[in-house]
């Protein structure tokens, strides 16, 4: 059992800190068709943010309304500038797409099949007004910066590889010198092999822009590498936004564990020992109150037949559900009586399957190592 | 290996395939080839030849310019109804040719919806003229070129107009420089399409625009009369518009 | 929202929908909505209304029974130089409906390639009688079911008919069982597209079968023939053939 | 270092076991447009003999010569029967499908979409000229014995589950009471967690077939937990057959390793040491002469620094790949010195992912414990 956890510094979105000049100040409801969202967050100069959650979570419809493709329901988003605020989306009106300077990454990266990289990364300032031949120098140095060779600038982007077109991507969305850059899920059109790679890359670049960064991914390592903070949007909520290490030590919401691969729960202190739910799984605590617990997968131990002696954290299961993948596979049980047991996932190794099936609705044993059991409060 | 043939499949198949192609081989076979020159050097073919370039050329020009913003607009639409909408632009896809010429000369005709307002304020009268026999081509064949862009417009990922717009373009910047080139190949089939409909346009230009040597009388029509008069004539010409309709397809 | 409006599209769109909708509304002016009964009472109109329904259905099902197979066998086809085959089938498609009709008096003629023989054997000729009606309407109308089904029969894993062969069907049973069935919306489709096209049929059958009242008028024929003597009549019929054509599509 | 392994019993295909009635005996080319594969084989009735290989490697082939989808290139296919044998397929002609017996389950089962599970099941019966009421019965009887409800009877294929559709399939295999059982990929169509529970089924079908089973799958999982000999089919040729107990303890082509997950290398045993190519990686051996050497990918350590004191088994390297999954990362490494080094592939959880990337071509010391080094005669 660990002592008891620091408590995160950043629980909520709107920390009293002063806004500075090129932050983002958000403070009302984001929505489209039927889903609205109330959203009270800063986006920093110079921090990047990464939005996590399911599908439908709302990430992508944040990124837009930031970015002015789709418009705030009610409240305001304001721009900080050296000489006071701009109101980007408010009650009189939204600065349109066109005219608010927001540097996109898209999903699948969107860029232009007729156009060469070249053209797709000059596209916006002749869009702009600016000449061809400004417009032309200025994208061949960004390429050039992204270490694009002139052979690929001059390709289309069907010819070129799935990391160079990301890398192409992120030169148009820099190419106009926009005050905030949005990137949506810019590594998940990668594959396995190339995505490390490419990881490094946004990285650096990242590091270099000036103003708010904001990510949307629903891939934990992304999160994890790339965010300065971490806002994890869930149920309709916005429910923690935190640093990528108290995310891993204390995650508050099922979707989190079950990225992380743990087993979490609620549960309460008292008195020096930590009890969960209604169960006969406890451990000695430091701490008091209510608290979340979490339990690796790993801690869980699953047998087909009855162990030999009962310790206290065994218990009698059903198996509810089993999950394979190419490493090994997941159990999921369920106590047969709830008063002495726990729901949680245990994490078999791929060695153990030919031997031992385990099977759907089938009657286990269920032992959880209580030494890694970490609670943290509510 | 033995294959358990299917007669009851392969003998219709073949007596189709028979029909279809055996009418090809009895014009070819009908066709006066010592003949050719003198037939298609006649006044009144050229000028029919000619008629039917012009008018076919100038309705896939139409269609180009009307057609494809209409095929935009069509592939945008969001609102309740929509689909009746869509429906109304595609029934002259379905509607016979003469009954599309009745209705052109319905509503052209001097006293037509159109025509009789027309005719009483500047005179004009359209109905057997040349422009009768250009707006019965473009009538017939626009919603061919209609359905082919649109299809290939929705064939498009919709967000790439909105990367354009957020790089800062406007909706017809936007569409000039990022849809209109991704949809080029699409756009230039149903052109093509939509000329060689036009080329052979016949039942509506019959009706609507008459039969006027010089003026009205496009080559389908010109077979039409060489066929009691000069049969061979007609399968000459016919020929002729055969060659065109395939080459404009690319077969 | 301030969204810049897009008028250099908009504008073409607008006047191309009106182009395409006019005519519709001209149409339904002009009817002689009072004398309604009375025209589509008299004899004529009843006699191309029946013939032009028994012809239609008649190409139909021809198109059924012969182009089902064929398009069976264009889907099978593995042999080199099959695209020549495909394409021979389809130019009928591509076809100006004259030129159709002079290639078909041109085969089954009295002078034709098998017209000649056929007359000099058994007196019999073809042209201008209602066999000849429903051959246009077919010749017409089977590449469109042959194009429909063949899409279909393609879209069908064909790996299917492996499976039903395994189990020890004769390829005719598993066409039957396996295959038809499977791909019987297509067929239904197909069907209806060939009934709408040959209901509408104008110029392959006044060039092949000509305008006889009761034998070869059908009703396309008879709304061309009214429009000089009663243009209110010829509006009328033409609203009874959109409808008609509207209803099989579906719309 | 493990002691000398035990040799395995089945190396070639066709053991000189005498064949007895139901046995299948191929002995000839299989092949199809350019591609051409000499085999050997014996299929033994009451056997399952899993065919394992890459897509292309010939496995489909071989089912659908078995089947007679597809004609024998040379040579012969006899099936033994009580009073002599019969040839299926050889230079006087092939039995063609429709009279062959084969139960074929195929990859994605080929339901026929406009029938009901039940016609489906009928349709060999039916098309071999059974009554329809006979043929209805039976498949209704086959149904039942595969689990299914009489309502899941009615249904059309596309309103089952996947775990149903497959066993329809096997159902309408198994109607025509069938020579010979052939399965094409059978679980690849199912989702991970209902793929144990389908395995489990058509594990306890095959069983009671007193035929030939032939399975082909690209799966490690479903080779090992369905087969009681497994063929490895690898560039062009039969590589490997044996019982999945020897499949994953002696693996003899660089396909099955990666399949497993492990480091293979060819070496030379000699005067009770063992050397693997040119490099200073060495072990004790019992064995003598060339020997096949496996080593887990988890005994080899890859670090960023140089370690405090370079042992005997660490060397420098370059990685030269990286793949990513749900579990951790892959990492295949290239000595320096080849002569020093071995060019092998390491694993790293992910928990250690966000503290120290390891980016391609980076300079890495790689360790390789010797302890888990497992050789055995080549």
């Amino acid at each position: 059992m660990n002592a008891q956890a620091p408590r995160p510094q950043h629980r909520s979105g709107t920390p009293g800190a002063t806004l500075r000049p090129g932050d983002l100040r958000l403070d009302g409801v984001i929505g489209r068709g039927g889903f609205r969202l109330p959203l009270t967050m800063d986006f920093r100069a110079g921090e990047t943010l990464v939005l996590l959650g399911a599908n439908g979570a709302g990430k992508s419809t944040l990124l837009e309304t930031l970015g002015g493709l789709i418009p705030l329901l009610e409240g305001e988003l304001l721009r900080i500038g050296s000489d006071g605020a701009t109101v980007l989306s408010g009650p009189r009106g939204t600065v349109p797409a066109e005219r608010r300077r927001a540097g996109f990454v898209h999903q699948d990266y969107l860029l232009f099949p007729r156009m060469t990289a070249l053209e797709n990364v000059a596209f916006g300032l002749r869009a702009r007004g600016v000449g061809k031949k400004e417009a032309h120098a200025s994208a061949a140095a960004q390429l050039r910066r992204l270490g694009l060779t002139e052979a690929q600038a001059g390709s289309r982007p069907g010819a070129l590889s799935g990391g160079q077109r990301q890398r192409v991507a992120l030169a148009r969305a820099l190419a106009g010198e926009p005050d905030m850059l949005l990137l949506d899920v810019p590594l998940a059109a990668l594959d396995a092999g190339t995505r490390a790679q490419a990881r490094a890359q946004v990285y650096a670049q990242l590091r270099e822009f000036p103003g708010p960064r904001v990510l949307v991914t629903h891939d934990l390592t992304d999160a994890l590498s790339l965010g300065d903070r971490i806002a994890v949007l869930d149920q309709g909520t916005l429910a923690q936004i935190d640093s990528p290490a108290e995310i891993t030590r204390t995650p508050r919401t099922p979707y989190l564990a079950e990225l992380l691969g743990i087993n979490l729960f609620s549960g309460l202190a008292r008195r020096g020992r930590l009890s969960i739910g209604h169960s006969r799984v406890t451990a000695p605590t430091e701490l008091d109150g209510r608290v979340l617990v979490t339990l690796p997968r790993e801690a869980v131990t699953v047998n087909t037949e009855a162990p030999a002696k009962a310790g206290r954290n065994t218990f009698e299961a059903r198996v509810v559900a089993v999950q394979e993948d190419a490493q090994g596979i997941t159990v999921a049980v369920s106590p047969t009586d709830p008063d002495v047991g726990l729901a949680c996932s245990a994490r078999v190794p791929l060695t153990s399957l030919p031997t031992a099936p385990i099977r759907l609705g089938a009657p286990v044993w269920a032992t959880v190592d209580e030494s890694a059991l970490h609670a943290y409060p509510f | 290996v033995t294959r358990p043939a299917a007669w009851p499949l392969l003998v219709p198949a073949a007596v189709g395939f028979a029909f279809l192609l055996l009418p090809l081989l009895g014009l070819l076979a009908a066709v006066p080839w010592t003949r050719l020159p003198e037939v298609l050097g006649r006044r009144e073919v050229a000028e029919a030849l000619g008629l039917s370039l012009v008018s076919a050329t100038s309705a896939a020009l139409l269609c180009l310019v009307l057609g494809v913003p209409l095929a935009w607009w069509l592939s945008r639409m969001r609102f309740r109804g929509h689909g009746f909408v869509r429906a109304l632009v595609l029934v002259p896809l379905v509607m016979p040719p003469v009954v599309g010429g009745t209705a052109l000369l319905s509503t052209f005709g001097r006293s037509g919806l159109i025509g009789a307002p027309l005719h009483q304020t500047s005179g004009i009268t359209v109905p057997y003229s040349t422009p009768a026999v250009i707006m019965a081509a473009t009538f017939v064949s626009m919603p061919f070129l209609v359905v082919a862009v649109e299809g290939t417009l929705r064939g498009l990922d919709p967000r790439l107009e909105t990367a354009a717009r957020a790089l800062g373009a406007s909706r017809w910047y936007a569409f000039r420089r990022v849809l209109l080139p991704a949809v080029a190949p699409g756009v230039a089939a149903g052109m093509v399409l939509a000329w060689a409909r036009a080329l052979g346009e016949f039942g509506a230009t019959i009706a609507f625009a008459g039969n006027l040597p010089g003026t009205t009388q496009t080559l389908p029509l010109a077979i039409y009369l060489s066929l009691s008069k000069d049969p061979a004539a007609a399968s000459a010409l016919s020929l002729v518009l055969l060659v065109a309709s395939l080459l404009a397809i690319g077969l």
